[in-house]
């Protein structure tokens, strides 16, 4: 083994999305070949748990994680690289704030389970549902348990640094890497403990070429059906673009592109609940002072939960776990 | 940099354990708080449970607010290190003033120190002594929390405008204006009648020592007019108000008077000439007439009439302009239009008034419908010398004196179905239109009262003259007033139908006259005009104010005064020296130059502001602007007036607050949920 | 007719509750009655087209059920001499129930039994038993049952104007019945149960 | 030990309005029910929507928000944007799985002592009648501990 | 065509025929559809409440339970006689004021399988229905005979505006609706100050000398006035002062010759329907000679009311306050 600091990258629950990006970052991936040693990559490289566990602890030098905490088996190896690795990074949506399987907590642990192995969609007349462990012949067969909310990297460990988007932007990776090899290199020096690495101090409007005016909403409407201005604040013709309250970084690649920010880079610094900040960002300019009328204007985000919390359900104040009484 | 998102709140307690030095202090006020709260327990359990939160010192005391009470907290900064100080007494609107003036004594920054309230929230308003006791802990928990989130601020400096406005040129309004403008300040009086003077213009006499009315207000009225401070704008209303204390921008409506002021000398040859009649409902409350060009009266002051365009037959017919051939200084301007005035002030006084009760509404004294039956004001220009009668108190058909009178206290006043609180003037007004009645015309006089109120110097005595003089009183609330007779005795005369409740009997007594003493009621605008200049009414519809007992003239709006009946009824002593007493808070203010103000106040991080534009429109003081170079959004500190809306709106979290930031208002949540109340239940 | 001096020294001695009565006349009044906030002003008394034939005007037994007078208050024509006009109620500056509270005091005094004429509590019985028997008013019994027993003298007096009424058909010779009188029945026998329960 | 539940509330008052009317209802001395903690903000504009979702995830039951009567606010218009504000929140909450009755939104002016406490009481019923709010706590139900030695699994790809 | 449930009470088919006759003659001609209550139960007048609190609002609700049951795309109830208006509309406010009261009918109602949920039935009187929701407009288009020359004493008692707690009327105590209603047919309507006394009501039974006292009041106030008739609304009113008016005449030594007629029986003259379809001739004081002036050439003009105080030298009167709903805006000062 060579002398190179020691990286790691590990997914938990998540699409796969961090690793593609990882990977787009085209030769630079070569820099970190250059100057690390990989010891642990599933979607990369083959490897055993009980190798990580064999490491010295404090051994990885850097270690990107993405994905949320879905299982069990989640949470042990996230435990795992915390004790093994100097630096821990919450890579990515996911492991920083929940991201789309976030969203699962929405629902009990027990309905998720009933809707993947008994919905229309699935054919199981037996009712046979997965257990967490089996005796067979061979022995006992274990799978993950599922735990009964999905939580954020910093839920069940500590965490160094919070890369966030999702994926994070390719340049945005690169530039971490860089900076990276240069604090080895005793070029420049790591950013507090606790930062946020990879993106903007601001939300996306920052780096949004539309222009901006004073806004006043009298309608929420979807982007299709209707003629877009390409040139103004999408916000101001009433598409519901979370920009506005979310972390700058992206480029703002969704509006200028013609589509609405939907939040992948999270809150803005200091932000407590991001959602919070969106409906109370996006009331403040209805322009209606009529309960009725404010409420004809709602009608238009029909999903608010899903139009707020897309992406930071896990990482929010309410973190939505079922309340009682729509327990049955 | 900061916290990220997701963290939990644990986390946010233990990391500023133990900075801060905090003291917290538990009011007794006598039994006001102790009866109710266990003080003692509340300190002993901050300085225990609190201590991990920095909390050094938990202390009770009788009064916190006496000078041992400071002295104590002065005493403990000094000897304690305290970087923090918790108060728990009193509405922060009685007292936070006095604590953080003690910590300022003591070298702490006053803004460290908050004062968080067991008495009005707590104490006064629960019987449940471990209840509310619980409720104390949890709501200091709450301010220690939060003043350990303090940042020591200093207040704003803001300089004061030396011009201000009187709005009501009754007698409240005219000695306010008086006062300021002798003291040598400018001062600008708005009143919407042709002439200042108000209701006291239309009295006769004054009660309990019968002044003539007009003779001791003309004087006053002719100084107004004539005083080189004054700025006097009568047949005008205030149509808009911005700003705040010190730098007010008031915009005034001049209604056309269709005279030309720098020519007419006042000679009334125009009323002489015009033509038309019409009923004058203002002044001689509808008992009189007036020309359709008029002063309303003849001390008017300013002297310069106006033209009723309504009425005016020119204006309804074309033709006619009699007032325009005959004046002989070309004063009349039919194309006059109306004017508006932009004004600076620094402060204002509201002395806008009151309107009689409609004594139509209670139809069972048949007001309106059985011609002798009179209200106060109608009698008041009855018994007026200069009135319609020129002072002979006579029935309604001009000529007849009355042999008997009866006098019908409590009109519309003390009474659910209209007004539900007594409107103060009533009782000593009956009396002296009693006095007027047997003095005038012999005639037999009954009072018809529920309860006789002559408090303040010399109503008793006056209560006891007329008594002297041999006027009847009959206790009871008069149930109807009708001309259909039962006996033969009652042909003829109008009816006063009444439990005398002494007697416990009804009677029916007839007279000839009735004056209803008609209770005072909010103006009809009032509430209109409380929105325009941002205060507010109480159920009933007179202005709050600051305090019922202490500050009954300044209102929950910093530099805008209220004086007169504008509060709520009261007689001719009060207005003025409630007008009098705006005057001193006015130049008060004004000498002072410039006043402080809470250092509440928004302010942009300009590199978090993405410029999504969404504050720019929050703000009603236009304190928000935005900068299309730089791509930031700012907020000007002298315009902002510290509601906080632009803080709660920003989506990037740029916009923070002063004295009311996220951190501070989230941190006292979770101390006040520290505890929660739940009661165990012995199985 | 007790008059309040009476009252005041040939009662027995004030008992405790009699304090409560204000409180009792208020709970058993329909709506809410408010009498505690007399004010004593006598609008009532003003208002009034029978007081002359009462022996204590509204407001003045208003203070005796403040006073705790029970026997006074209840022995009082008043409210049977009360025509239900409500000029009294709509004048009255506090908006008490007056007229509701007068039909709550007749039936205390029907309660206890303590009335000086059997006139009108009579009338009133009269009229709700043929009511409860055939759930519709039957003026002709009515009236003749009961000028037979108390105005037995006035009958010949009366006679043309009752015959005026049949001979025009404004009165009926025979009772109507409603069809679901057994219902009413029950209602009325369950609402007796509750009132007496509540 | 079982408890008898008592709602525990947080109210947000405006200094101008609501607030006074809690002094005013302290100072004439009509009870309300202690289950309700004010917090003072300037005015209810100032009601960040993050305040009600703290008060609920710190464990409150239920959450009052207080302003001027529309058309009195203090600051002219700002009681509109926390109407605003108070509907769209209402509606995300109740998206999050809390029922609309625990967030409320009610006017009440400085001379408003009486109805301030009578609205307190109406709530404070209300919110008993809904029950304690229970969110799923994360940490609710701990995995039990796990049966297989993990290290032995081949890393899922 | 408005549609309402009637709950007509028991003296519309006895002692006030006529009212009943006159209303079932005018209904179609005005397009008033009144269906009424099937089973409907005596309201207990103001007897039953003096007895017992909760058989008393038992026995009404029963009316209201059946009204709400059979309503049919209405929930206005309307009642002519004012004692049963009263009584409805009040047993319906109180329940609602009071809860606890609507919960014991309501166990009480139980016990016929019915009840009635406070609140959810408008109660208004025919009078009401006729000036608001008519309209005089629409009567006085089907004017066609004019009461022109009839001098007409407007007459409601004290039930129809009194209490009034769901602010139906223009005024407690000199409501002008029944004026109005009359100038419209064309008559010579007369400022009637008693217009809202007492008729005596069930003194007649009970201390028949207080009665005639009040009715005496009613009847010379009205011949004081010149009235040919009264015009009234009220069964009981109706009964005390047209059947008991010759008996007080006995009491007092007076002659009044005072007719009592129902306003629905003048509407239906004013339509031009025949007065024996209209229950003319049932009264006891005949209105036979107050009928024979219409019709017939004008009569000398005789002044109305309480005349105005001539111009000369008097003082001017206020204005009169407008009128209708004037409860509802307690404290607005109208100007």
């Amino acid at each position: 083994m060579s002398d190179k600091p020691k990286f790691a990258m590990y997914w938990a629950a998540s699409c796969g999305g961090c690793e593609i990006a990882v990977l787009n970052t085209n030769e630079k991936i070569l820099d970190v070949d250059a100057n690390f040693d990989v010891v642990f990559w599933p979607v990369a490289m083959d490897a055993k748990y009980k190798d990580v566990e064999a490491m010295q602890d404090g051994s990885i030098l850097l270690t990107l994680f993405n994905g949320g905490i879905r299982t069990d088996e989640n949470e042990h190896i996230a435990k795992l690289l915390r004790q093994k690795s100097k630096i821990l990074v919450a890579f990515g949506s996911c492991a920083n704030e929940g991201c789309v399987p976030g969203l699962a907590n929405l629902s009990d642990a027990r309905e998720i389970v009933h809707t993947a192995f008994n919905t229309v969609s699935t054919d199981n007349p037996k009712q046979v549902y997965p257990m967490t462990s089996y005796d067979v012949p061979e022995g006992e067969i274990c799978i993950p348990k599922i735990l009964p909310t999905l939580k954020t990297l910093d839920q069940v460990v500590d965490v160094d640094y919070y890369m966030p988007g999702c994926p994070p932007e390719s340049h945005q990776i690169a530039a971490v890497i860089d900076l990276v090899i240069q604090v080895l290199q005793g070029k420049a020096e790591l950013p507090p403990k606790g930062s946020v690495i990879g993106a903007g101090n601001s939300t996306v409007c920052d780096e949004c070429q539309r222009a901006r005016n004073v806004k006043t909403i009298t309608s929420f409407n979807r982007i299709f059906g209707q003629e877009i201005d390409p040139d103004l604040c999408l916000l101001e013709q009433g598409i519901p673009c979370n920009g506005v309250a979310t972390r700058s970084g992206c480029n703002a690649r969704c509006p200028t592109a013609g589509a609405q920010c939907i939040g992948c880079y999270g809150p803005a610094e200091g932000v407590v609940d991001y959602g919070a900040r969106l409906v109370s960002a996006f009331a403040s300019v209805i322009d209606a002072k009529e309960p009725d009328e404010i409420d004809r204007i709602l009608d238009g985000i029909p999903d608010p939960a899903g139009q707020f919390y897309r992406f930071n359900l896990a990482g929010s104040l309410l973190r939505a776990g079922k309340s009682a009484w729509e327990k049955a | 940099m900061t916290q990220h998102g997701g963290t939990s709140p644990k986390l946010a307690l233990s990391e500023s354990k133990g900075e801060e030095r905090i003291g917290v202090y538990v009011c007794h006020c006598g039994t006001n708080i102790a009866g109710v709260v266990d003080v003692q327990e509340v300190a002993e359990w901050a300085a225990a449970q609190l201590e991990h939160r920095g909390v050094v010192i938990g202390r009770e005391y009788k009064f916190m607010c006496s000078s041992l009470g400071q002295e104590l907290i002065e005493k403990d900064i000094k000897e304690l290190e305290l970087t923090r100080v918790v108060v728990a007494a009193c509405s922060p609107h009685l007292h936070e003033h006095t604590f953080r003036t003690a910590c300022k004594n003591a070298g702490l920054n006053p803004y460290l120190c908050e004062l968080v309230s067991i008495r009005e929230q707590v104490s006064w308003v629960h019987t449940d002594k471990a209840a509310a006791t619980a409720k104390a802990k949890a709501v200091v928990s709450g301010g220690v929390e939060r003043v350990i989130r303090h940042a020591p601020l200093e207040p704003l400096r803001v300089p004061i405008h030396p011009d201000t406005l009187v709005v009501g040129g009754g007698i409240a309004g005219i000695q306010s204006a008086l006062e300021i403008a002798d003291a040598g300040y400018h001062v600008y009086l708005v009143e919407r009648e042709p002439s200042i003077g108000g209701h006291m213009a239309q009295f006769d006499k004054t009660f309990p020592t019968l002044d003539c009315s007009a003779c001791i207000l003309t004087p006053k009225m002719v100084q107004v007019g004539t005083h080189p401070n004054v700025t006097l704008l009568t047949w005008s209303e205030v149509e808009k108000v911005d700003g705040f204390v010190g730098n007010f921008t008031v915009t005034v409506r001049k209604k056309a008077r269709k005279v030309i002021e720098d020519l007419c000398t006042g000679c009334g040859i125009c009323q002489e000439k015009c033509p038309k009649k019409v009923i004058d409902d203002v002044y001689e409350a509808g008992l009189g007439y007036r020309k359709a060009v008029y002063t309303p009266f003849p001390q008017a002051v300013p002297k310069y009439p106006v033209m009723d365009v309504e009425n005016c037959t020119y204006f309804e017919k074309g033709t006619c302009k009699a007032c325009e051939k005959f004046c002989p200084t070309n004063a009349i301007d039919f194309k006059q239009q109306d004017e508006i005035l932009t004004l600076q002030v620094g402060n204002i006084v509201l002395a806008t008034g009151y309107d009689l009760f409609d004594a139509r509404r209670v139809t069972n004294y048949g007001y309106g419908r059985l011609p002798n039956v009179f209200t106060s004001l109608e009698f008041e220009r009855l018994s007026n010398a200069a009135g319609p009668t020129n002072g002979n108190i006579v029935l309604r058909d001009g000529k007849t004196t009355p042999k008997a009178v009866g006098i019908v206290h409590c009109v519309g006043s003390r009474d659910r179905n209209f007004n539900n609180y007594c409107s103060v003037i009533c009782c000593m007004q009956g009396l002296k239109f009693a006095h007027l009645v047997h003095e005038r015309t012999g005639a037999i006089v009954y009072n018809f009262y529920i309860d006789m109120r002559t408090a303040y110097k010399a109503y008793d005595e006056f209560y006891q003259r007329v008594l002297e003089e041999g006027t009847l009183f009959v206790r009871g609330k008069v149930a109807e007033i009708t001309d259909v007779p039962r006996r033969p005795d009652e042909d003829g005369h109008l009816i006063v139908q009444v439990e005398d409740t002494l007697a416990g009997k009804q009677r029916r007594i007839p007279v000839d006259m009735v004056i209803l003493s008609t209770g005072l009621q909010p103006r009809y605008d009032a509430k209109e005009t409380a929105k325009r200049f941002g205060l507010s009414c109480s159920s009933d519809g007179w202005f709050i104010e600051k305090h019922p007992k202490l500050d009954p003239i300044s209102t929950m709006t910093e530099g805008i005064y209220i004086a007169g009946c504008v509060q709520g009824p009261k007689d001719i002593p009060s207005s003025v020296a409630q007008g009098a007493a705006a005057a001193a808070r006015v130049l008060g203010k004004i000498q002072q130059k410039e006043i402080s103000i809470e250092p509440v106040r928004a302010s942009v991080n300009q590199d978090q502001c993405s410029g999504c534009r969404i504050c720019n429109n929050l703000c009603p003081y236009n304190a928000i602007s935005f900068d299309e170079d730089r791509g930031v959004s700012l907020v000007n500190a002298a315009l902002c007036q510290g509601c906080g809306t632009c803080v709660a709106a920003c989506p990037a979290g740029a916009i923070s607050g002063t004295a009311f930031s996220n951190d501070q208002i989230l941190s006292q949540i979770e101390g006040l949920l520290l505890l929660n109340i739940d009661e165990p239940v012995t199985a | 007719m007790q008059t309040l001096d009476q009252e005041r020294t040939s009662a027995p001695p004030k008992q405790i509750e009699d304090l409560s009565l204000l409180g009792e006349v208020s709970h058993r009044t329909a709506g809410v009655s408010r009498l505690e906030m007399c004010i004593q002003c006598g609008c009532c008394g003003g208002s009034c087209p029978s007081e002359a034939d009462m022996d204590h005007t509204p407001r003045m037994l208003f203070a005796m059920l403040r006073a705790g007078m029970r026997h006074a208050a209840l022995m009082s024509n008043t409210p049977w001499i009360c025509v239900s006009c409500y000029h009294c109620v709509v004048r009255c500056p506090q908006n008490v129930h007056i007229a509701d509270v007068m039909y709550t005091l007749k039936s205390m005094a029907i309660e206890a039994k303590l009335y000086q004429d059997s006139t009108a509590p009579d009338f009133s019985q009269t009229f709700v038993d043929m009511v409860e028997e055939f759930g519709r008013s039957f003026e002709l019994g009515l009236a003749t049952r009961h000028y037979l027993k108390h105005f037995p003298l006035r009958l010949p007096n009366m006679a043309p104007m009752g015959i005026g009424m049949l001979s025009k058909q404004r009165m009926n010779i025979t009772p109507t019945r409603i069809k679901g009188i057994a219902q009413l029945k029950a209602v009325l026998k369950r609402a007796k149960e509750v009132e007496a329960a509540s | 030990m079982t408890y008898k539940f008592e709602p525990t509330i947080i109210g947000f008052t405006c200094n101008w309005c609501s607030y006074r009317a809690a002094d005013l209802a302290g100072t004439a001395r009509i009870k309300y029910p202690p289950n309700v903690r004010l917090v003072r903000l300037m005015c209810s504009g100032r009601l960040d929507p993050t305040f009600v979702f703290k008060a609920l995830a710190s464990g409150a039951d239920g959450v009052i928000i207080t302003g001027c009567h529309p058309g009195e606010c203090h600051y002219l218009e700002q009681n509109y944007k926390a109407l605003r504000r108070f509907q769209l929140m209402r509606r995300t909450l109740v998206g999050l799985g809390l029922e609309p009755g625990r967030v409320k939104l009610i006017w009440a002016s400085a001379a408003e002592g009486a109805r301030f406490a009578s609205e307190i009481n109406i709530f404070v019923e209300e919110i008993r009648a809904l029950g304690p709010l229970h969110w799923g706590v994360p940490d609710d139900e701990e995995p039990s501990t796990v049966h297989s030695p993990l290290s032995e699994m081949e890393v899922p790809a | 065509m408005n549609k309402y449930i009637l709950y007509p009470g028991c003296s519309m088919e006895s002692s006030a025929r006529a009212y009943y006759d006159s209303l079932k003659a005018i209904t179609d001609i005005i397009g008033l559809n009144l269906q009424e209550i099937e089973d409907w139960n005596c309201c207990g007048a103001t007897e039953y409440l003096g007895i017992k609190l909760t058989p008393a609002y038992a026995l009404i609700s029963r009316n209201l339970a059946l009204a709400a049951q059979q309503a049919d795309g209405t929930r206005t109830v309307v009642a002519p006689c004012s004692a049963c208006y009263l009584n409805l509309a009040k047993a319906d406010y109180y329940m609602q004021e009071q809860p606890v009261l609507g919960q014991h009918v309501n166990e009480a109602l139980a016990a016929g399988g019915l009840s009635y949920k406070p609140g959810s039935l408008d109660i208004r009187h025919l009078l009401d229905v006729l000036v608001y929701d008519v309209g005089l407009d629409t009567i006085k288009s089907k004017v066609v005979r004019p009461l022109t020359g009839l001098r007409v004493a407007p007459y409601l008692g004290c039930m129809v505006p009194r209490p009034d707690y769901e602010h139906r009327w223009s005024d407690y105590e000199y409501p002008v609706e029944l004026d109005r209603l009359l100038n419209a047919l064309g008559a010579d309507v007369i400022e009637f100050p008693l217009k809202t006394e007492c008729c005596g009501g069930h003194m007649t039974q009970i201390s028949p000398d207080t009665a005639f006292e009040l009715i005496r009041r009613l009847v010379s106030a009205a011949d004081e006035h010149q009235a040919d008739l009264m015009a009234t609304l009220c069964p009981m009113c109706q009964m005390n002062l047209d059947a008991y008016q010759s008996e007080t005449n006995k009491f007092f030594h007076t002659s009044y010759r005072m007719p009592v007629i129902f306003f629905t029986q003048l509407m239906g003259l004013a339509f031009g329907l025949e007065a024996k379809d209209l229950g003319f001739g049932l009264e006891l004081v005949s209105a036979r000679n107050a009928l024979a002036k219409i019709g017939i050439e004008h009569p000398a003009e005789i002044p109305t009311g309480t005349a105005r105080p001539k111009k000369d030298g008097s003082l001017p009167m206020p204005a009169p306050l407008p009128r209708r709903n004037m409860h509802t805006e307690k404290g607005k000062v109208v100007k």
